[in-house]
C-alpha cells in the first residue's frame, strides 16, 4: 500500500481548512510525524503498489521520500514556532498548502508512470503557489505570478517530452507501459531521434522547475519572498522532486545507449546554472536571494555530476542529499535572521555572532557545508564530482567547473563574513528570542548531514547504489 | 485527400493569426474556446475505435478546455473589470507576419519528419505546433497578465493535440490528471489575475519586473 | 588504536571541554590546556618512537561502506609529527596565560576547540594515505584555522584577513583537488600509492604544477602568499606561531608528497619550484623589512623562509633530475631541516610578538622601543631566535642554509641549466641572508633597543612564566641544533627516505662529517668567546664604569622621538627594490614660517597584491557584472529562454 | 699545525701594523710625517688602560657586540690560510661558514649600535646593513667561479700552496675581475674610502665610524681589533691572487707573502688618499660593480676557457 502516504497528508491537508488555527500547528507536525513514520515504513517493506502501473517504489524515489519526510517533519517544527513568532493572516492556508504540498511532492517520489510523474509535478508547482503568496504583498504577488507561469510553461514542455518518448514508442514500435522502469528495459528499441528530443523537452522542461539556468528565473524572485519554512521545503526538497524527473529520464537515456548527448547536455546545463549563480551571488544584496542563487549552484552541481556519471553520479546522489539537509537548515536560519533583524538585506544584517549566537552557529555551519567543507556530505559529493569529471576526461568542463565553485565561494563568504562578523550601523535590536524550537531544527539537520557524512547506513547505501548504477554510476 | 478533421483544423490555424491580430482580451477567449472544443473533438476524428469510456472523456475535457477554463478566465476579467487591451510588446502587424511564418514553418517541419500519424491527417502535426508555438510567442509577446495566461492555455492546446495525434497508449485517468493540472494551473492564474488587478489596478505586467538579480 | 590516533583524541576532547567548561574560566584554561597538551606529548613520544624504529605504521578507516580513509605513518610524515606536536605543545602552554580575556570567556573555549581541531587535523594531514582522507583532514584545517583567524572579528582588518585566508585556502584546496583529480583520472584510485606509471611525463607535470599552485597557496608562495600576511598577524598569537610555525609548512608536506608520489624527477618541476622559492625568498624579505607591524612583518619573514626551503628542496628536486644524489640529499636535508628550524625560531619570535602585543597593546613597532630593560627573557630570546632565522652560526638557521649551500654548490659543476638555477639559488640565498640580516636587526633595534618611543612601550613588564617557559625552550633548540645538529639533520635525512628517491639508502657519511665540522666551528667560535670574554673580565677589573645619556654628536637635548625609525632603517634597501616593492608616502607638506603640526607615514605594497586586484579581482567582477543583465525581471524573456534553450537544443538532437 | 698556529698568532698580532700603513700611505700623499708605524699598537694599549662609559639607553647587548664581532674576526683568520700555509682549521664549506661568521659579527655591531638610541648609530646601522648585502652576494659569485675552477669549497683550497696559480693558470685573466671585485669588496667591508670615509669629521657621513661613537675603552679597543684582523683577512684574499706563487719555504713564504700584503695595504692607502668618498646613493652601484665583475668573469671562464 504504497499510495498511502501520499494519500494520508492530502487528507489531512484538507482537513486541516477546517481547523481553528492552534490546531492546525500541532496537526502539522503530527502530519510531519506520520509521514516521517509511513515513509519509514515503506523504506523498511516496500511494498508492492495498488496501482503498480503508475506507483511503485524505487530506490532513487524512496532516497528523495526519506529526505522529504524527515525535512518535513523538521520544518514542521520549525513552521509551529515560526508561526506564532510571526502572525501571518493567511495561516490557515499556509498549514493546508504545506501538507498539500507535501502530498503531491511524496507523489513524485512514489510514481513511475511518466505522465503521472508529470501530472505530480505540475501538481507541486500548484501547491506551493499559495506558500509563496503568503504574505500578499506586490512583492511576493510578482514572484508568485513568475513561478507560476514559467513553471507552468516550463513544465508543459515536459509533458510535450513525454508525449515524445512515447512516440519514440510508436516509431520503435515497442510496446510496454509508459513506465519508466519498461521504458529503461526496452530504451534499446525505442527509436533515438524521438527519445532525444523527448530527452530535451523534459530536461528543459523539468530544468525550469529544478532551477537550472538559464530556466532557473522564477527561483531567486519565489525563495526569497517565501516564508522562510516554505522557501526550506521549495529549496530543500521541490528542486529534488524536479531532478527525479530528470534521473529517471536519464535513466532511459542510458540504458538506450544514448549517455553521451545526455551527459553533454546536462554537464552545459549544469556549468551554465554554476556560472548564472556566481554571476548574481557576488554581489547579491539579499540574503535569501543568496541562498536561492546557492540553491541553484548546487543544482547545477548535481546535473554536472549526473553527466558525469561514474563516481561523478554517485557524488550528485551525495550532493542532493546533503544540500537538501544543509539548504534548508540555511532557509530556516535566514527565517531567524529575517524575523531578528525585520530585513532581507545583507546590509541591514550584521554582528550575528553578537546579537545571535545560536543562529550564528546554524548559519556558519550550513555557509561550511554548503560550500563543501567537511565535515559536510556535499565535500565528498563535490570531491567525488570532480575526480569523476577528470576520470571521464571532461577537462575544460571540470575547469570551468571549479573556477566558478572559486568565484561562488568569493563571493558567498564574503557576504557570509559581513552578516556574522560586520557590526551594523546603528543599534539594531533584535527582535527574537532564539527559542529551541527554532534552533535544533538546523541543528539536527546539520548533524544529520555530519552523521551521514562519516557514517551511511548500509541500507541507504544499498539504495544509493541501486539508484546510481541505473545511471552508470558507481565508485 | 482531404480528411474531414482537416477542415476544422484550418479554422483553428485561422484563429490563431486571429488572435495575433486581435487587440482585445474577449477577442482571445474567444478564440480560446473554439481551439479548446475543436482540440477536444479532434479524438473524435481521428481514434480508430470508439470506446464509451472515451466518449465520455471526450465530453469531459471538452467541457473543461472549451467551457469551464475560457468561462474561468471571463469571470476574472469581469469581477474586475481588467482594461481590455492586450498591450503588445510585439506589434500586431508583426505578430501576424509572424503566425503566417509560424504556420508555414510548422507545416514544413511536420513534413520534414517521417512520423507515423495514427490519423492521415494533413494539418493535425502543423495544427498542434502552430498553436503550440503559437501560445508562447502570446506569453512573450503581450504585457497583459490575461493574455499571457491566454497564451498559455493555448499552448496547453497545443501540447494536448500533438498528444492525440499519436499517444493512444495512455490511460483515460491519466490524461484526466493532466487536464486537472491544467485547469487547477487555470484557475490559480484566475486568482493570481484578480490579486494583481488589486494590487496594481491593472494586469498590465509592466508592474510585475521589481524582482530581479 | 594506536598511540597516534589516542593523542589525537585527548587533543580533540581537550577542545571539547573547552566548549563545555566555557562559563569557568580558569577551569576551561586549565582543562584544555592540559587535556591538548598531554595529548600532544603523547603524540610526540609517539612519533619520536616511530621516527627512530622507523617502521611505518598505517591504519585504515572503512569510509562510506567502499571507500576507507586510510593513515600511514612513514619517516617524512613522523618528522612532520615531531615538528607539529613539539610546537602545539609548546604554543598550548604558551596560550595558557595569553588567553587572559575570561570576559571573551565563551570565544575562547571556541578559540581552544579550533585550535585543537587545527592540531589534530594538521597531524592527521601529514599522515593520510590516500586522497579522501588528504582532503578532509586538509579542509578541517582550513576550517579550523579560518575561525582561528578571526578570533578578533570586531577589527575590520581581521575580518579582510580571515575572508582573504578563507578564499585562498578553498581556491587552493581545488588546485589540489584538481592535482588528485588527474592522478584519480589515470589511476582510477584513491590511494596515493596506486601505480601511476602509466600517467604521462606530461600529464605528470601539469598535476605537479597544480598541486603545487594548490599546496603553495597555503605555504605562501609568492604569489600565492597574499592571504599570508594579513591572517598570521590577525590570529591570536600562540596561533600565529602554530600557523606560521607549522601549518604553512603542511603545504611543502603536500609538495614533497606529491613528489614522493609521482615519483618524476624532470628538470621543469626542479626549475619551477626552484624560481619560485627563489623568488619567494627574496620578494618576501624585502616586504618583511617594509613592514611596521610586527607580526606582519614575521608572517612575511615566514614567506621567505618558505622560500629557502623550496630553494632547498627545488635544489634536491634538481639533482635528482641531473642524477646527482648528493646534490639531491643535500638539497632536499637541508629544505627538511629547515622546516624544523623555522618552525623553531619562528614560533619563537611570533610568541615574542605575542609577549609584546599582550603587554604594551601595539604591534607597531615604531611605538615600541627599549622593551629589553623591562622584558629580559623576551628580549634575549627574540635575540637568539633574530639571529637564527637571520641564518648565523651558531644557531640553526645556519646548519640548513650551510646543507643548502653545499647542495646548491654541488649543483655549479654540472650542466648549463642547472648551473645556473643552481648559480641563481646560491646568489639569492645570500642576498636573502644579507636582507634578513638588515630586517631583523631592524626590528631588534627598533622594538627591543634605545628609548621606549610611546607611553605603551614605557610602562612594560614581563610575567606570565607559561609564556617565558616556552620561549626559552625554543631558544634553547635553536642553540642546541646549531651546535649539535648531527641528530636533526639525521632525522631530516631519514623523512627523505619515504621521498621515494630511487636509492635506498641515502648517502649518510657527508652528513656526519658536515655535522661534525658545524659542530667543531662552533666550538671553536665558543672557545674564543669565552677567551675574550675572559679577556674583557680582566681588562675591566678595578676599572671605573662611568654612565651617561647617549652622546647626541653635540645635540644636548635628545628625545626618544630623534631615534631612528624602522622606516628610515628600510628606506635605503627598499630604494632598491623599489620596482617590486612600490613606497606610498603620506605626509603633508610644510608651509609657512610656522609650520602646523604634521605627520608622516608610509608603507609599502605588495606587488602580489596590487596585480591580483588589477587583474584577477577586478575582471572577473566585470564581467559578472555584463551578465547579471540576464535576471532583470521581465517574465517574457524568461519565457523567452525556456524557448530559446529548447529550439537550441533541438538543433543537436 | 703548530705553524698555522703560529701563523695566526702572527696575523693577530701584525694585523694593526698593516693598517697603519695605510695611514702612513695617505700622509705620504698629503706630504705629511703621519704617525708612527706602531700607531694602532699604542691605541690599542691606550684604549685597554682606561675604563668605559655607557650610555643610560644600552642594554647587555651594547657589550656583547665588541666581543663577539672581535670572536667573529678573531675564528675567521683560523680558517684562512695565511702564507699559503695551509690554516688550523679547514673544512668542506669552511668560506660559507666563514662569510657567515662575519655576517654575526655585523649582525653585534649594528645591534650595539642600535642599543643606544642615537640617531646618527642608527644611520650607519642602516648602512651597514645595507651594502654589505651586496657584497655578500659577489663573495658567492666568486665562490662559485672558485668552486668550477677547483671543485672545492675549501678556504684552504683556493689559497694555499701554489692553488692560486692553478686558479690562474684555468680561469686566466678574468682572474683580473676578480683580483678587482675582491678589492671592492674588501673597500666595502672594510668601510674605506670611496665607500665610507674613516677620518672625517661628520657623523652623518659615516658609516662604521659613527656605529661606534658610544663604545670606549677596552670595548672600543675590541672593535678596532676585530676590523684590523677583519682587513687583514680580506687583504689576505687579494694579496694571494696577486702573489699565486709559493717556494714552500716557509720563512720566504712569510716574507713574501709580507710583501704582496703590503702591497694591497698601500693600494688602499693609494686609493684613500686619490679618491673622495662616494654620495651615499652612488655606493651601491659601486658594489654591484663587484658583482658584475664576478658574473663577467664567470660568464667568461665558462665560455671561453672552459
Amino acid at each position: 500500500m504504497v499510495e498511502i502516504v501520499f494519500l494520508a497528508p492530502f487528507l489531512l491537508g484538507i482537513l486541516s481548512f477546517f481547523l481553528p488555527k492552534e490546531t492546525g500547528r500541532i496537526f502539522l507536525v503530527l502530519t510531519g510525524a506520520i509521514h516521517l513514520f509511513l515513509s519509514v515504513n515503506l523504506w523498511r517493506k516496500r511494498p508492492e503498489a495498488l496501482l503498480p502501473d503508475y506507483f511503485s517504489v524505487t530506490p532513487e524515489g524512496l532516497l528523495s521520500l526519506i529526505v522529504i519526510s524527515l525535512l518535513f517533519f523538521l520544518i514542521s517544527i520549525y513552521t509551529a514556532a515560526y508561526l506564532e513568532e510571526s502572525k501571518l493572516e493567511s495561516e490557515k492556508m499556509f498549514i493546508g498548502s504545506m501538507m498539500l504540498f507535501l502530498s503531491t511532492m511524496t507523489m513524485v517520489t512514489l510514481s513511475d508512470h511518466i505522465m503521472v510523474m508529470w501530472i505530480a509535478i505540475e501538481a507541486t508547482t500548484l501547491a506551493s503557489a499559495p506558500l509563496i503568496f503568503t504574505h500578499r504583498s506586490k512583492a511576493s504577488l510578482e514572484a508568485t505570478w513568475k513561478y507560476v507561469l514559467i513553471c507552468s510553461v516550463g513544465i508543459a514542455m515536459a509533458l510535450l517530452g513525454t508525449v515524445l518518448i512515447s512516440l519514440a514508442m510508436d516509431v520503435g514500435q515497442v510496446n510496454v507501459p509508459l513506465s519508466f522502469s519498461e521504458l529503461s528495459n526496452a530504451a534499446k528499441d525505442l527509436d533515438p531521434m524521438w527519445l532525444k528530443a523527448g530527452f530535451v523537452l523534459i530536461l528543459v522542461g523539468y530544468g525550469t522547475k529544478m532551477g537550472l539556468a538559464p530556466m532557473h528565473t522564477w527561483l531567486p524572485d519565489a525563495h526569497s519572498e517565501a516564508p522562510s519554512p516554505a522557501s526550506a521545503l521549495l529549496s530543500g526538497v521541490l528542486l529534488n522532486c524536479a531532478y527525479l524527473g530528470i534521473f529517471k529520464t536519464n535513466k532511459i537515456m542510458i540504458a538506450a545507449g544514448l549517455n553521451d548527448f545526455s551527459g553533454t547536455i546536462l554537464i552545459v546545463f549544469g556549468l551554465m546554472s554554476i556560472l548564472a549563480a556566481a554571476t548574481f551571488i557576488l554581489k547579491q544584496t539579499e540574503y535569501k536571494r543568496l541562498l536561492a542563487y546557492s540553491s541553484i549552484e548546487n543544482m547545477g552541481i548535481i546535473a554536472f555530476g549526473t553527466g558525469i556519471g561514474g563516481v561523478g553520479a554517485y557524488g550528485a546522489i551525495l550532493c542532493l542529499i546533503h544540500h537538501s539537509l544543509i539548504k534548508s537548515s540555511l532557509f530556516l536560519t535566514s527565517g531567524n535572521i529575517l524575523m531578528g533583524y525585520g530585513s532581507r538585506l545583507i546590509e541591514k544584517t550584521g554582528n550575528l555572532a553578537k546579537l545571535m549566537p545560536k543562529t550564528l552557529v546554524a548559519f556558519l555551519g550550513g555557509f561550511a557545508g554548503i560550500s563543501g567543507f567537511p565535515p559536510f556530505g556535499i565535500f565528498i559529493g563535490e570531491m567525488f564530482i570532480i575526480v569523476g569529471a577528470f576520470r571521464t576526461g571532461h577537462y575544460v568542463a571540470v575547469v570551468i567547473f571549479i573556477l566558478s565553485l572559486c568565484v561562488i565561494f568569493a563571493g558567498f563568504a564574503k557576504h557570509v563574513m559581513k552578516m556574522s562578523f560586520e557590526n551594523v550601523e546603528d543599534d539594531t535590536d533584535i527582535q527574537l528570542e532564539e527559542r529551541a524550537s527554532m534552533i535544533w531544527p538546523q541543528y539536527i539537520l546539520l548533524a544529520t548531514s555530519i552523521v551521514l557524512f562519516l557514517w551511511i547506513p548500509d541500507t541507504l547505501f544499498k539504495t544509493i547504489i541501486d539508484a546510481v548504477s541505473a545511471v552508470g554510476g558507481g565508485f | 485527400m482531404i480528411h474531414s478533421v482537416d477542415t476544422i483544423l484550418s479554422l483553428v490555424l485561422l484563429s490563431v493569426l486571429f488572435a495575433f491580430a486581435s487587440n482585445r482580451v474577449t477577442v482571445l477567449i474567444k478564440v480560446i474556446a473554439f481551439q479548446g472544443i475543436i482540440v477536444s473533438l479532434v479524438p473524435l476524428f481521428t481514434s480508430s475505435e470508439l470506446t464509451m469510456g472515451s466518449i465520455n472523456f471526450i465530453l469531459v475535457t471538452l467541457a473543461i478546455r472549451g467551457i469551464i477554463i475560457p468561462l474561468c478566465i471571463y469571470l476574472a476579467i469581469k469581477k474586475v473589470s481588467i482594461s481590455k487591451e492586450v498591450e503588445p510588446i510585439i506589434g500586431y502587424h508583426a505578430s501576424l507576419f509572424a503566425g503566417l511564418l509560424l504556420i508555414f514553418a510548422a507545416t514544413y517541419v511536420s513534413h520534414r519528419f517521417n512520423i507515423p500519424s495514427v490519423s492521415e491527417s494533413l494539418l493535425l502535426m502543423p495544427t498542434a505546433i502552430t498553436i503550440l508555438v503559437a501560445g508562447m510567442f502570446l506569453l512573450m509577446a503581450r504585457r497583459n497578465a490575461i493574455a499571457m495566461v491566454l497564451g498559455y492555455i493555448m499552448m496547453e492546446n497545443g501540447i494536448y493535440l500533438v498528444g492525440t495525434t499519436f499517444s493512444t497508449r495512455t490511460h483515460h485517468i491519466v490524461e484526466f490528471g493532466i487536464l486537472l493540472d491544467v485547469l487547477a494551473g487555470v484557475m490559480i492564474m484566475a486568482i493570481m489575475l484578480q490579486n494583481i488587478k488589486q494590487k496594481f489596478d491593472n494586469v498590465d505586467t509592466l508592474h510585475l519586473r521589481n524582482l530581479k538579480e | 588504536m594506536d598511540l597516534f590516533f589516542q593523542s589525537l583524541l585527548i587533543i580533540c576532547l581537550g577542545g571539547f571541554s573547552a566548549l563545555t567548561l566555557w562559563r569557568k574560566f580558569y577551569l576551561m584554561k586549565v582543562a584544555s590546556v592540559l587535556s591538548i597538551g598531554a595529548g600532544c606529548f603523547l603524540g610526540l613520544y609517539d612519533a619520536m618512537s616511530k621516527m627512530i624504529e622507523s617502521g611505518q605504521y598505517s591504519a585504515k578507516l572503512s569510509y562510506l561502506n567502499t571507500y576507507s580513509l586510510s593513515f600511514r605513518v612513514d619517516e617524512l610524515s613522523a618528522f612532520f609529527l615531531v615538528i607539529i606536536f613539539a610546537v602545539s605543545l609548546l604554543s598550548a602552554f604558551y596560550s595558557f596565560h595569553y588567553m587572559e580575556d575570561s570576559e571573551k570567556s565563551l570565544r575562547t573555549g571556541v578559540n581552544y576547540f579550533f585550535f585543537s581541531l587545527l592540531i589534530a587535523s594538521m597531524a592527521l594531514v601529514v599522515t593520510a594515505d590516500n586522497m579522501i582522507a588528504f582532503m578532509l583532514s586538509w579542509e578541517i584545517m582550513s576550517l579550523s584555522s579560518f575561525f582561528l583567524v578571526i578570533y578578533n572579528y570586531e577589527s575590520g582588518e581581521n575580518r579582510k584577513a580571515g575572508y582573504l585566508y578563507f578564499v585562498f585556502s578553498h581556491v587552493g584546496a581545488m588546485f589540489i583537488l584538481a592535482a588528485f583529480g588527474l592522478m584519480y583520472g589515470h589511476s582510477g584510485s584513491f590511494a596515493f600509492t596506486a601505480n601511476l606509471a602509466a600517467i604521462p611525463e606530461s600529464m605528470k607535470i601539469l598535476i605537479f604544477i597544480l598541486a603545487f599552485i594548490g599546496f603553495g597557496s597555503k605555504a605562501g608562495v609568492f604569489p600565492f602568499h597574499i592571504w599570508l600576511p594579513h591572517a598570521h598577524p590577525a590570529a591570536p598569537s600562540h596561533i600565529s606561531a602554530l600557523m606560521s610555525g607549522i601549518m604553512i609548512k603542511t603545504g611543502i608536506y603536500g609538495i614533497l608528497r606529491v613528489y614522493a608520489i609521482l615519483g618524476h624527477h624532470s628538470l621543469a618541476c626542479s626549475i619551477i619550484v626552484l624560481s619560485v622559492g627563489i623568488v619567494t625568498g627574496i620578494l618576501g624579505v624585502v616586504y618583511a623589512l617594509g613592514q611596521n607591524d610586527i607580526k606582519k612583518l614575521l608572517a612575511y619573514s615566514s614567506v621567505e623562509n618558505i622560500g629557502i626551503i623550496l630553494i632547498g628542496i627545488g635544489l634536491g628536486m634538481l639533482g635528482m633530475a641531473s642524477s646527482n644524489p648528493v646534490m639531491a640529499v643535500l638539497g632536499f636535508s637541508g629544505g627538511l631541516l629547515h622546516i624544523l628550524n623555522h618552525s623553531i625560531f619562528k614560533s619563537l619570535l611570533f610568541m615574542g610578538a605575542g609577549m609584546i602585543l599582550h603587554k604594551t597593546g601595539t604591534r607597531s613597532i615604531d611605538l615600541l622601543g627599549g622593551l629589553l630593560k623591562k622584558m629580559k627573557f623576551t628580549g634575549t630570546t627574540f635575540l637568539i631566535g633574530s639571529i637564527a632565522i637571520s641564518g648565523l652560526p651558531p644557531f640553526n638557521g645556519f646548519v640548513s642554509e650551510f646543507f643548502i649551500y653545499l647542495g646548491g654548490f654541488k649543483g655549479v659543476g654540472m650542466d648549463k641549466m642547472t648551473f645556473t638555477m643552481s648559480l641563481l639559488s646560491i646568489i639569492s640565498l645570500a642576498i636573502i641572508g644579507g636582507l634578513a640580516l638588515a630586517c631583523f636587526t631592524r626590528v631588534l633595534g627598533i622594538v627591543f633597543q634605545g628609548e621606549p618611543r610611546s607611553e605603551a612601550a614605557r610602562n612594560v613588564n614581563e610575567d606570565g612564566i607559561s609564556m617565558i617557559v616556552p620561549m626559552l625552550i625554543l631558544a634553547f633548540f635553536c642553540l642546541v641544533i646549531g651546535v649539535y645538529p648531527k641528530m636533526f639533520i639525521l632525522m631530516a635525512a631519514k623523512a627523505m627516505s619515504s621521498l621515494n628517491l630511487g636509492f635506498s639508502q641515502a648517502p649518510l657519511e657527508p652528513f656526519i662529517e658536515i655535522t661534525g665540522n658545524i659542530t667543531c666551528a662552533a666550538s671553536i667560535f665558543f672557545a674564543i668567546f669565552l677567551v675574550v670574554l675572559a679577556l674583557r673580565i680582566f681588562l675591566y677589573r678595578n676599572k671605573t664604569i662611568g654612565s651617561s645619556g647617549t652622546w647626541g654628536c653635540g645635540f644636548t637635548q635628545p628625545t626618544p622621538k630623534m631615534q631612528y625609525t624602522g622606516s628610515s632603517y628600510a628606506a635605503s634597501i627598499l630604494e632598491f627594490f623599489k620596482p617590486f616593492a612600490p613606497l606610498h608616502e603620506n605626509h603633508s607638506a610644510i608651509k609657512g614660517v610656522f609650520p602646523e603640526k604634521t605627520g608622516y607615514n608610509s608603507h609599502i605594497s605588495d606587488i602580489a597584491e596590487l596585480h591580483l586586484n588589477n587583474a584577477v579581482v577586478r575582471p572577473v567582477l566585470y564581467l559578472f557584472d555584463k551578465l547579471r543583465w540576464i535576471q532583470h525581471g521581465d517574465i517574457h524573456l524568461y519565457i523567452g529562454y525556456i524557448l530559446l534553450a529548447i529550439v537550441l537544443l533541438l538543433f543537436f538532437v | 699545525m703548530m705553524e698555522s698556529i703560529i701563523l695566526w698568532v702572527l696575523a693577530l698580532l701584525s694585523a694593526p701594523f698593516f693598517s697603519a700603513l695605510i695611514l702612513k700611505v695617505k700622509a705620504f700623499f698629503g706630504g705629511k710625517k703621519g704617525p708612527p708605524l706602531l700607531i694602532n699598537y699604542y691605541t690599542l694599549i691606550k684604549l685597554c688602560k682606561k675604563g668605559s662609559v655607557y650610555s643610560t639607553s644600552t642594554t647587555y647587548i651594547f657589550k656583547m657586540g665588541p666581543m663577539i664581532s672581535l670572536c667573529a674576526s678573531v675564528t675567521v683568520l683560523m680558517f684562512l690560510p695565511i702564507a699559503g700555509h695551509a690554516p688550523i682549521f679547514s673544512f668542506r664549506g669552511d668560506i660559507i661558514f666563514i662569510l657567515y661568521l662575519l655576517g654575526l659579527g655585523r649582525f653585534f655591531t649594528i645591534a650595539a649600535a642600535m642599543d643606544t638610541a642615537s640617531p646618527f648609530e642608527g644611520m650607519g646601522a642602516a648602512r651597514e646593513a645595507y651594502f654589505p648585502i651586496i657584497c655578500e652576494a659577489s663573495m658567492f659569485m666568486i665562490l662559485i667561479l672558485f668552486y668550477t675552477l677547483t671543485s672545492e669549497l675549501r678556504l684552504a683550497a683556493y689559497f694555499t700552496g701554489c692553488q692560486p696559480l692553478e686558479l690562474w693558470l684555468t680561469a686566466g685573466s678574468p682572474m683580473l675581475f676578480i683580483i678587482f671585485s675582491f678589492f671592492i669588496v674588501l673597500l666595502t667591508e672594510n668601510s674605506r674610502v670611496p665607500v665610507d670615509d674613516p677620518a672625517t669629521h661628520l657623523e652623518l657621513t659615516m658609516i662604521h665610524e659613527v656605529m661606534v661613537l658610544d663604545h670606549s675603552g677596552p670595548d672600543f679597543a675590541f672593535i678596532e681589533f676585530g676590523s684590523f684582523c677583519k682587513l687583514f683577512f680580506y687583504s689576505t684574499f687579494v694579496a694571494r691572487l696577486i702573489y699565486p706563487f709559493s717556494t714552500y719555504n716557509i720563512v720566504w713564504d712569510i716574507g713574501l707573502f709580507g710583501i704582496s700584503l703590503v702591497a694591497v695595504y698601500a693600494a688602499v692607502g693609494v686609493m684613500e688618499s686619490v679618491m673622495a668618498r662616494y654620495r651615499m646613493d652612488k655606493v651601491p652601484q659601486f658594489v654591484l660593480t663587484s658583482f658584475a665583475l664576478a658574473f663577467f668573469a664567470i660568464v667568461i671562464t665558462l665560455e671561453f676557457v672552459k
